[in-house]
């Protein structure tokens, strides 16, 4: 269940140019939410901006009942947002569906869990890394991370110290690999299947999708769409899929999303 | 204190709905909303067959407001009479189901169908989407179609019938007046504004659609005015709605002249709207020692206002 | 980089004026902006005799914009012309003035007036003004009455004609063919939306007028809206207006098909805010790499955008 | 010659609950203000709200360059100036016509020069008091101040270290005479004629152009109306007055005021 909540907000830094993390202490949302599932965030008192911008869960501590989120500052929703240092955020969540950590029954043990992020797209797979690791599923998963250069770079130390082996790819070749981060996903989908866990830009997961489907490997990716309502009440936040029977029709990324099989979106 | 209101037949516990397509199917806020506490669900735009909308994206941001452009997206008036109604039948609130439909017949055909619905208080009549236009009928911007459309809807069911306006005409009172001698039981206002907005990086317009419809506080004056207007020239209850986000802003409908009102893109912003305005009322009427929220609807046109 | 357009016979060195009545008779502002840098200075709106407006309340603010009933005060054309015409006249910057009556002999007798009085380079006729209503004349709510204040200007002027639009009509297209056929050289839209506001506490209307007329970023998608339907139906020059800030919001109505932009409400909130824009237009043909404004004109209609 | 100004905070505290005082840096507005004249500030950065708030401009020390304004909460602009802590405020001044420090040539000399103020209309009455000092005619004034009650009174201290007489009224007798300043006034005119100076609410300035018309006493009053443009373009500001010849017309606050001759305005 899903609650409004005034969040008192613990923390807040900008973490590299232009994103910047805020923590809550929220032990109520720390033990309620699911990694890829996200929060929707009035940006202002006033009715300019008036929509709630929707930003993912980025990281949660259900210790210390600590949860964070990272988000870049594009807009004057985001503006507003960076401006906050201290008081509380008016948000509803934790909302829509999120990554599904344990990968399919079907998926032969030796298949890598692999963790593919691009630009802010990060931002939510931190915590799909932390309860990655949680189930026990670390050793299995590869990250590959794509940012525009390296100080763009998000969660890669972030993910290290976690314990999982981190690839990076950036477009200026200013740090790991000179070029897109499914270059990256490419070499590892060479030599043997696995399961792809993506967020990050539309054209890097509509690439990201056919690269799937040319090889034949299940994955999950989560997709952005404009947002109103947030609860599957305004039918905005569309996505094009093709359902089971091969049909083509719309989903809600509030509600049957923001993560869809990477199989079913239709780009 | 008396909250209590008749909407054309519609006995609603207070004078607070939902706006169609701005609450889905009246289950989406059960988190944040207790819905008994309604005075009645006003339910998403309700087609005879199911639909699947306009492409996206079906939403931009304006200054106060924002424009859709959703294009009816529904599961056709079947699947909601079936699976939908009974759900919302046993919470004891009336429900109001917003009907729309490409020609007379299919308005006539959807009244019917849902005509001995239980849970099915009353019909709210869309004649005035501006995000659907198929065979160049708009019914909501002449008074004559939009007479027809209410005698068609009238004829069909034996529910209340609300004909919601449209503020994208030159003369909202001669659309009430003709709805209203065409049997008409109450009127709801406003439907969104026509409008658009273009992406000036991409030089093409933001929507899928194109146009939108716009709503939200921006609109609040245009709404208010056509209360106003149309209280003082036809006598049937007025379910106003247009920006309302606050039990304020729900004052000014109420004093120009509207019986109950509608929360629509304020539940966006806060999924708790309905509610505080529900207690934001009940509040103003303690204040101002008013003991029946009856007094209150129009009040506001008592002492002159020449218009 | 060009960036002079041509409106209707009206030669302006950018594409941006003022919106009638948000920048008195030019001088007001010239603290705050070097009037000669504009593309044009559109003055408030003229009648044949003085007039002292609507008693106050005149304003008031709405979410993202205001509402006004300021009941076109004026000092009456021969005022205008003897007196106020000479100041502007050596600004070497085109004058046009907006000229409103009550009567087609009104705006026949008040264009004659001014033809031929230097600094005056065009007209722009309001047919449109929510404010004020003498005889329930609505010239600009009917196509045909529309057309004849386009002929009776049109005829007692050589200057060039700007006919200016309401919103508050079913069909803005209508207006805008009926008015070019009549001989109108130009189009300007939008003018306000009629609105009202309540005080909840005093339980009346706010404004002494009781409604009055709404601008600002609020109205700036149905602007835009119209810019974009009439553009694709008519083929005269667009001043396009309605909540602009900034050079993008010029743009918006620039890539929707306007010719020139005129700012309004912003003036009040920026005063700078037609600089602001001349500068913003300039800056942005720079990053895209266009050379000349009339490139950009309706630009946004060209890759489809079925309205 | 009024400018568009990024008013530079260097104060800004809380004077009694619900009105707060702003100090700005600002030489040059300093040397141009003259009293009674007022700032037309945005406050916000969005559209919402959307106008320029109107605040008169309250103290003024041209040694330091520094200048105050003193405003009370009442709405979400004023609200959202009250949360200003520091950087710039956009605003236009200094605008209108304000008070004629030296009182009409006419005036026996004996006269009292009495200023008046009821509740925030006390604020712009201390730049006055400033000025009256500085053309050294402090002898000659009467301050005559109201307030609901003895918390809300606003400039009593500080006119007194300026070393004027003031007599205060509140409405439940919390400090000084119990009840309406303008009955204070009453008992100022009585036994001699004078030159009023008064800002306020409505109902008070009414009552004084009353008076002050029964006792054939000059003076000029401040007045309060909805501005937008704040320099003469909109018209939406306007006073109705009595013309010289007696005809009743308007004039416009923001540049024909907002301080009037006392008997020119028609209540
Ligand atoms: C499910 C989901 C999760 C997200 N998680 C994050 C995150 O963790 N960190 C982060 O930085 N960003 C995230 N985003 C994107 C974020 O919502 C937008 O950057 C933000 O809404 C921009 O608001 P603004 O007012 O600053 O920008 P503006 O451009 O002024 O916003 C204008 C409007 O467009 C919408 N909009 C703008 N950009 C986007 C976008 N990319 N996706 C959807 N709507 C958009 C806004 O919500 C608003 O309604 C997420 C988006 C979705 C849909
Ligand atoms: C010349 C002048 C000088 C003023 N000086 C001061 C001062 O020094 N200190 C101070 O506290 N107040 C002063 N005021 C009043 C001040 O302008 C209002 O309190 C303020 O505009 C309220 O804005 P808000 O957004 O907080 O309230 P809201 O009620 O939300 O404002 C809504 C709209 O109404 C207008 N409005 C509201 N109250 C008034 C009012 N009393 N007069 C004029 N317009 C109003 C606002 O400007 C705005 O456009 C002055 C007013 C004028 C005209
Ligand atoms: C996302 C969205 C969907 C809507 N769908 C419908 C609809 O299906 N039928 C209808 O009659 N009105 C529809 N409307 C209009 C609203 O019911 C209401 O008339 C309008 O939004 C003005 O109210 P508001 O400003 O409170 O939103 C829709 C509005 C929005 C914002
Ligand atoms: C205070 C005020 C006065 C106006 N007076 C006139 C007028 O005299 N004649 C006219 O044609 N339009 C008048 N208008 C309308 C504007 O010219 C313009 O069409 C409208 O405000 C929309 O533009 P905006 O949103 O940029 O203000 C007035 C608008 C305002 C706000
Ligand atoms: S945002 Fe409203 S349905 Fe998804
Ligand atoms: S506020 Fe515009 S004329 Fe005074």
């Amino acid at each position: 269940m899903s609650r409004l909540m005034q969040l008192e907000i613990t923390g807040h830094w900008e973490h590299v140019p232009g994103v910047r993390v805020m923590e809550f202490t929220a032990p109520h949302l720390a033990r309620a939410a699911q990694p890829g599932q996200f929060l929707h965030i009035r940006c202002g008192e006033s009715s300019d901006p008036l929509l709630r911008r929707p930003i993912s869960i980025h990281a949660v501590d259900r210790q210390s009942g600590r949860v964070k989120i990272m988000f870049q500052v594009v807009g004057k929703g985001t503006a507003w947002l960076a401006g906050r240092r201290d008081g509380v955020i008016d948000a509803m969540g934790p909302l829509g569906r999120g990554f599904t950590v344990h990968p399919p029954a079907a998926l032969p043990e030796s298949a890598n869990l692999i963790v593919v992020g691009g630009g802010i797209g990060a931002a939510p797979l931190y915590f799909l890394l932390q309860e990655l690791a949680r189930a026990g599923l670390a050793r299995r998963v590869k990250v590959l991370l794509g940012a525009r250069n390296a100080r763009q770079l998000l969660i890669t130390e972030a993910a290290r110290e976690l314990g999982y082996a981190v690839r990076v790819a950036t477009d200026d070749g200013s740090a790991g690999y000179r070029g897109l981060v499914t270059a990256l996903l490419e070499e590892e989908l060479k030599p043997k299947p696995g399961y792809v866990y993506a967020c990050g830009p539309s054209p890097m997961l509509k690439a990201l999708c056919v690269m799937l489907r040319d090889y034949g490997v299940p994955g999950e990716v989560s997709v952005e769409e404009r947002m109103a309502c947030g609860v599957g009440a305004c039918l905005a936040c569309v996505c094009r899929v093709r359902d089971a029977g091969g049909k083509e029709t719309y989903r809600h990324a509030c509600v049957d999303g923001p993560v869809f099989p990477a199989g079913e979106v239709v780009w | 204190m008396n909250t209590a209101v008749n909407l054309g037949g519609i006995a609603m516990k207070n004078p607070v709905t939902t706006a169609s397509g701005t609450f889905g199917f009246g289950l989406e806020y059960q988190d944040y909303v207790d819905l008994q506490r309604l005075g009645a669900i006003t339910v998403k735009g309700t087609t005879l067959k199911p639909r699947l909308g306009n492409p996206p994206p079906r939403i931009v941001e304006t200054p106060s407001g924002m424009l859709n452009a959703i294009g009816l997206q529904n599961p056709g008036v079947e699947q909601v009479a079936e699976e939908i109604m009974p759900r919302l039948a046993g919470l004891g609130v009336p429900v109001i189901v917003n009907i729309a439909g490409d020609t007379l017949e299919d308005y006539a055909r959807v009244a019917r169908r849902l005509d001995g619905v239980p849970g099915v208080a009353g019909l709210e009549v869309n004649i005035s989407c501006p995000n659907v236009k198929k065979g160049g009928i708009q019914f909501g911007s002449d008074p004559r179609t939009a007479a027809e459309v209410t005698r068609a809807v009238k004829g069909s069911t034996g529910l209340p019938v609300i004909i919601k306006l449209s503020p994208n005409v030159t003369d909202m009172v001669a659309m009430a007046e003709a709805v209203a001698e065409a049997g008409a039981d109450a009127l709801s206002m406003i439907n969104t504004l026509l409008g658009m907005a273009i992406d000036v990086d991409r030089r093409r317009p933001v929507l899928g659609n194109v146009t939108g419809g716009l709503s939200g506080p921006a609109v609040r004056p245009v709404a208010v005015r056509a209360v106003w207007q149309v209280y003082r020239a036809v006598a049937l209850p007025i379910l106003g709605m247009g920006g309302i986000m606050t039990a304020r802003d729900a004052l000014e409908f109420i004093l120009a002249g509207a019986t109950a009102v509608a929360v629509g893109t304020g539940n966006f912003v806060n999924p708790r709207a309905t509610l505080d305005v529900v207690e934001g009322i009940e509040q103003y009427m303690q204040n101002h020692g008013f003991t029946d929220i009856n007094e209150l609807v129009g009040l506001a046109q008592r002492d002159g206002g020449s218009c």
